[in-house]
């Protein structure tokens, strides 16, 4: 086949078919290539709730701070009433644990220093510990991890 | 500026004209350079004789047995997203493909009905080859890569088989692996060494599982390009 | 190193090849048409892949991959089948020593499968009764005749009936002169012309052919065996009875 | 190459059609239709102002990995936890009041069936691969007993009157299941049987037992003629070491004996004819089974005959004994028997032959009597039947339906096994107990809540384990000997005829007590159930007495409220005027032959019961009583102290009828 019959062959009713045969095969892909990306997206997820009870008020102390490292949150208890902080540090999500004696909260990553109110001490972090939502449900209260609140609220009991 | 001008400034550009080194499919020179120019083309030879286009020549055995394994891959590689080779998760991730991942029974069906066609597909193949004398020399080593291809594709069926841990995997997986381990002196071994134990249990479903996804799918893509390779080197399918 | 000789005859090209042992066989093809392999063969293989592609898509929109319920090692089902593919081996297994069927069996079809290639070209290019034909008539009708006995030893019908047949087509051509049986049939002008043509190209057939024949239609034959017709404790029912 | 284009065309169509169907059937899945439905329902709902929110598209899931859970029913079933829609359409409807978390425990825990699908077929789990399909909502209650084991659930009435029936049909005697302690024996022991019942009596028992006694436990063992004939003679055989003087009846002590009976309350327990009490057989043709020494010999010492007996020893004299058997040789004869039949069958019964024995022993073995019966020259048998652990998550696969066309699921085959338990073959043993299709449904019940499923100790109610009771000395000879408990319950034991008596010493007065075990009579107006005349020691009352003032307390109830004789004459009168105006109690208590009939007499009160019981039983009466009638008044302190001042002084009734 010379050029001149390949020119010829690429006209009309032949060409019409290839460019639809093409268009089909490409829409194909196109949507192959959709429906793999809606595959790979989960449509169920298997994680924890965000929201759980964490026990009845009374089972807390005043001026407490108590230490939920597996939910990774820190129920705290003033004079005021209960809130809750989440233990992720704002830094760079690691898990920031609350040293009893210095009464402040440590992160072992890369030293951010936080005071129990959730207030920020010390670098590398920018912002103070997530305060984040907590209420009373069936005399039993019920923090949710995503949901955060301003940083002075407080549940009074 | 028009888009057919805008086409040209594009084609023109040496980025372009890096990737593809050709233009138009409009004269013989550039069909030419399509196809050696390309990685997944230059299997071919540029040029090919007009009776082997002819369907009955070959019944297209091996293309479509290569097809199947390219499309093995493509959906295997997919359903590797969704699988856990633990029990009992294994068996509760074909539930979760079939009930809530988008298009992920269809997968399931493609791949599965993919790899049953393909041990046929190998066979049928080596049959035609047979029938048409194409194993004669010089192309006799390739007719052994062929053979240890179709034992290629027998196991990547069978170790597959297990996968989803169910009672059909399971005892098919039984009754083979038994089969098995009556070779005499290697036999126990091996069948140990497989199930990585001596009942079909977890270790068992990871040593099937990388077997299939890894080692045997690496095995079969040298051996496919060996097979390739000697069909260029070894002249096409004419008759001897 | 290749020699081609000029034409002898002014419309009958020919070659001789001469060959030395130790070189590989390698022999140039007469001029052919060639075509563009793009497009021409390409958007062949393209057609070849989509339609299968169709086919696995509609298949698999109709009939989904069987899941049972959960592995249970307590619990076997009744029959407990290997894949389909190795069921022509599950049947053998019926019949024959682990052993035997599992190993010895297969291991052999395999050897036999690799060494094809390596006979001697023209041993196995010829057809079958193209010559020393009494003595191979009589070495193969014992062959077949020993290998009918030891299955029917083993009660193996479903393996000795197609040997049997396979047999029994390679011998029948074996009087093609005459051509006895085929001869028979043949003069029943009706069909003259079909019986003609699958006399001509079972006459062709060579030795490794029919042997090759025989291994297919056996594998075929205990596969679908194993496949459809064996129920429960691997005993024989219809495949509307599974 | 025309013909390739065209091809090369139309096959590139036909691929982008065939894998476009997928992602449409998915965009049309099932779950996205009810969805879609229920956000109309809600819009709807919400426009009458109830509260039903609209839930965006996309499956949704009780996750519990402890109780490996995974369950998407809510994907539909969209309106579970809202008491909004108790009337809604399925799949919307609210589920009914439950005290359990949905949230947390999910759905297949209970309904069973196939959590993780999302197609109300594969959920539903009635398909072919799915081994574990929904239970029938008449079934439901078996779940209960997965997180209940082995006691009375109160909320689950089916389970519990299931588990109730396992107990008391002797199941354990020939199937080991958990959770139920083997009740061994059930029946009475067979030895000296021989000496007890009457042939003919025995050859009908054996054949039915139902019909000489209704509520028997013992179950059809459906013996041909000729095997009961054989065992008829077995168990004659087995004659006690002693056999009386024949008695004869004494036709002029009838009257006596009549009377006797009457007193000793005998119907409280044992029916005549189908009324009476229940505790006992009924005694309404008692003269066709049982031999008349026998029976003299029974009412002398039942215990010695029977060990295992809720009979109390009544301490009859000898010659009340003689008037009670023939008072019931002459009133409970059997009129389904003549003497004809007795010769008829004599002439058929086997010898009792040494091979003829033999044969009758090796076909009590194989029935399995001892499994409820014991004998002693047979040793006790291992369980006959299968052990029933985890018969509830049996598979259906291993289960022998027979030649049978019923449906392939365990409680069909659970039910058709209890109602007809020969029937899926040959050589089954287990005998036809005649359970009702009730009966049979609360023992599927019970059978299907002894599942495998493993639930975490969590989640498993530990339940009210009543400590068991252990009364030894003498005061546990005399509960034994009388069997108090037949009637009476202790520390939550047994019986529910008559009051508790885990706290009697700081209720009733020591001095009233013993008088009442020498003559019991009726609290009540209208009622004459009492306690029987037991005939007691005073030995005996002496002993039992002083155990109810020693231990049987409450310490939290001090025995008088008044100190030094009794309580002021002006707080009585005001106790009076409450009594009458203000509480009403003349409506159900009588004084003084004035009153109600609802509740027991209050006359002489102050004789029987201690004041500050009496205080503390009008401030809550179901402290003591949980299922007593009188209303819970919330009465003060002031006007329970002064009520209870009226009540110990009310003066003994004035003439008492007495039997």
């Amino acid at each position: 086949m010379d050029s001149q019959r390949i020119e010829a062959a690429g006209s009309g009713r032949r060409r019409f078919l290839w460019f639809t045969g093409l268009g089909a095969l490409g829409t194909a892909g196109a949507g192959g290539a959709a429906v793999m990306l809606d595959f790979v997206h989960p449509k169920v997820l298997f994680e924890p709730p965000s929201s759980f009870r964490v026990g009845r008020p009374e089972s807390f102390p005043v001026n407490s701070v108590t230490a939920d490292y597996a939910r990774k949150v820190y129920l705290v208890r003033t004079e005021v009433g209960f809130f809750a902080l989440s233990a992720v540090c704002t830094h760079l999500g690691c898990i920031t644990r609350h040293v009893e004696e210095e009464g402040a909260i440590f992160c072992p990553c890369h030293g951010s220093k936080f005071a129990v109110d959730g207030s920020l001490l010390m670098g590398p972090a920018t912002r103070g510990l997530r305060r984040i939502a907590i209420r009373l449900e069936d005399g039993e209260l019920v923090v949710d991890s995503e949901l955060e609140v301003e940083k002075d609220a407080v549940l009074r009991v | 500026m028009n888009v057919l001008e805008l086409k040209e400034r594009v084609v023109a550009t040496p980025v372009w004209r890096s990737i593809f080194r050709h233009r138009y499919l409009d004269s013989n020179r550039n069909r030419a350079l399509t196809v050696f120019s390309n990685v997944f083309l230059h299997i071919h030879p540029v040029k090919v004789p007009e009776k082997s286009l002819r369907l009955r020549h070959t019944m297209c055995l091996g293309g479509l047995s290569f097809a199947l394994f390219l499309a093995l891959t493509v959906t295997g590689v997919l359903l590797m997203f969704y699988y856990r080779p633990a029990i009992p998760q294994a068996y509760r991730d074909m539930k979760e493909l079939e009930f809530v991942v988008t298009s992920g029974a269809l997968l399931r069906n493609l791949h599965r009905w993919a790899a049953h066609a393909m041990v046929l597909f190998v066979f049928l193949h080596m049959a035609r080859v047979f029938y048409s004398g194409a194993y004669r020399p010089p192309r006799e080593f390739n007719w052994v890569v062929g053979v240890l291809l179709l034992i290629l594709s027998l196991l990547l069926s069978y170790t597959g088989y297990l996968l989803p841990w169910d009672q059909l995997a399971f005892w098919a997986i039984t009754v083979g692996t038994n089969m098995a381990e009556a070779a005499p002196l290697i036999g126990p071994k091996f069948k140990f060494l497989l199930l990585g134990g001596n009942v079909i249990g977890e270790n068992a479903l990871v040593r099937f599982y990388v077997l299939h996804c890894v080692v045997l799918p690496l095995a079969a893509a040298v051996l496919l390009a060996v097979h390739f390779w000697r069909v260029r080197k070894d002249g096409g399918v004419r008759p001897l | 190193m290749h020699v081609e000789s000029g034409s002898q005859g002014a419309t009958l090209p020919q070659r001789v090849a001469l060959l030395h042992r130790q070189l590989p066989a390698r022999l140039e093809a007469p001029e052919e048409k060639l075509v563009m392999t793009f497009p021409h063969l390409i958007v062949r293989e393209v057609i070849a892949m989509e339609i299968l592609l169709i086919v696995l898509g509609l298949v698999s929109l109709f009939y989904d991959a069987p899941l049972e319920s959960l592995a249970n090692p307590n619990k076997t089902p009744n029959p407990a089948k290997a894949p389909w593919y190795f069921l022509g081996l599950q049947e053998l297994l019926h019949y024959f020593p682990p052993v035997v069927a599992g190993v010895l069996i297969p291991a052999l079809v395999v050897i036999a499968l690799i060494i094809i290639p390596y006979f001697r070209v023209n041993f196995e290019r010829d057809s079958l009764w193209s010559q020393r034909r009494p003595a191979r008539l009589y070495g193969l009708s014992g062959g077949v005749l020993l290998l009918i006995l030891f299955l029917a030893w083993f009660r193996v019908w479903a393996a000795l009936a197609p040997t049997a047949l396979i047999g029994l087509l390679m011998i029948s051509i074996f009087p093609s002169r005459e051509r006895g049986l085929w001869g028979f049939l043949i003069h029943r002008t009706a069909w003259a012309r079909f019986f003609t043509g699958v006399h001509a190209g079972l006459a062709g057939l060579s030795l490794a052919a029919w042997i090759m024949s025989w291994f297919i239609t056996l594998a075929v034959i205990l596969t679908v065996v194993g496949t459809l017709f064996r129920g429960p404790g691997w005993s024989f029912v219809w495949p509307w009875q599974l | 190459m025309r013909r390739i284009s065209l091809l090369f065309c139309l096959s590139s169509l036909a691929l982008l059609l065939v894998y476009a169907v997928t992602p449409v059937r998915d965009y049309l899945a099932e779950w996205r239709r009810y969805q879609k439905a229920f956000n109309r329902f809600a819009e709807e709902k919400f426009r009458q102002n109830i509260p039903v929110r609209t839930t965006p598209l996309t499956i949704r899931q009780v996750w519990n990995p402890a109780l490996d859970v995974v369950d998407r029913c809510v994907t539909c079933h969209l309106g579970v936890e809202n008491r909004f829609l108790r009337d809604a359409p399925q799949p919307f409807r609210s589920h009914p009041v439950t005290p359990h978390r949905l949230g947390e425990i999910g759905c297949t825990v209970c309904h069973r069936g196939q959590g993780a699908a999302t197609t109300v077929r594969g959920a539903h789990g009635r398909l072919k691969w799915w081994e574990d399909p929904m239970l029938p909502s008449q079934y439901l209650q078996a779940s209960c007993g997965q997180c209940h084991p082995g006691e009375a659930v109160p909320e689950a009435r089916i389970l519990s009157a299931g588990r109730e029936t396992i107990r008391k049909a002797g199941c354990t005697g020939c199937h080991k299941i958990t959770g139920v302690t083997p009740v061994r024996p059930i029946g009475p022991d067979l030895d000296g049987l021989g000496s007890k019942v009457r042939p003919l009596w025995l050859f009908r028992w054996l054949k039915n037992p139902k019909e000489y006694l209704e509520r028997t436990s013992m179950p059809n063992v459906m013996l041909a003629d000729e095997e009961a004939r054989l065992l008829t003679t077995f168990l004659l055989s087995q004659k006690a070491p002693a056999t009386g003087n024949a008695f004869v009846a004494d036709a002029a002590a009838v009257e006596l004996g009549q009377q006797r009976y009457r007193e000793a309350r005998c119907i409280s327990c044992h029916a005549q004819g189908g009324r009476g009490g229940s505790s006992g057989p009924d005694l309404g043709r008692v003269g066709g089974k049982v031999r008349l020494e026998w029976l003299e010999s029974w009412l002398r010492d039942p215990k010695a005959l029977f060990p295992q007996t809720r009979m109390p020893q009544f301490s009859f004299p000898a010659k009340d004994i003689r008037a009670i058997v023939s008072y019931i040789a002459s009133e409970f004869s059997d009129s389904t028997v003549d003497a004809q039949q007795e010769q008829e069958l004599e002439r058929l019964l086997p010898a009792a032959t040494r091979d003829n024995l033999a044969a009758g022993k090796k076909l009590y073995q194989r029935l399995g009597c001892g499994g409820c019966h014991r004998l002693k020259q047979i040793e006790e048998q291992a369980e006959l039947g299968p052990d029933l652990a985890g018969i509830g998550s049996k598979d259906v696969d291993r289960l022998d339906f027979g030649n049978l066309r019923i449906e392939r699921n365990l409680w069909s085959w659970l039910f058709t096994k209890i109602k007809t338990p020969r029937v899926f073959g040959k050589n089954l043993k287990m005998p036809d107990f005649q359970f009702s299709d009730e009966q049979a449904r609360e023992l599927v019940v019970a059978l299907l809540s002894l599942s495998d499923k493993k639930i975490p100790a969590r989640y498993v109610s530990a339940g009210q384990q009543p400590v068991p009771l252990r009364t030894q000395g003498d005061f546990g000879k005399i509960l034994r000997k009388y069997e108090c408990l037949t009637c009476h319950s202790l520390s939550g034991e047994s019986g529910r005829l008559a009051p508790d008596l885990s706290v009697i010493g700081s209720q009733a007065k020591p001095l009233w007590i013993a008088a009442y075990f020498r003559l019991p009579y009726s609290m009540r107006p209208i009622m004459t159930e009492r306690m029987p005349l037991l005939g007691m020691s005073d030995q005996e009352i002496q002993t039992t007495v002083r155990y109810f003032e020693t231990v049987l307390l409450e310490d939290s109830i001090a025995h008088e409220l008044f100190p030094l004789g009794g309580p002021e004459l002006q707080e009585a009168a005001r106790g009076k005027e409450l009594y009458f105006n203000k509480y009403g109690c003349q409506a159900c208590h009588q004084v003084n032959l004035a009153g109600g009939y609802v509740g027991p007499a209050l006359d002489g009160l102050g004789g029987r019961l201690f004041s500050g019981y009496v205080f503390a039983y009008l401030k809550n009466p179901q402290r003591f009583k949980p299922a007593v009638l009188e209303p819970n008044y919330a009465i003060d302190d002031s006007d329970a102290r002064a009520l209870t001042a009226y009540l110990v002084s009310l003066p003994p009734p004035r003439a008492k009828e007495q039997r």
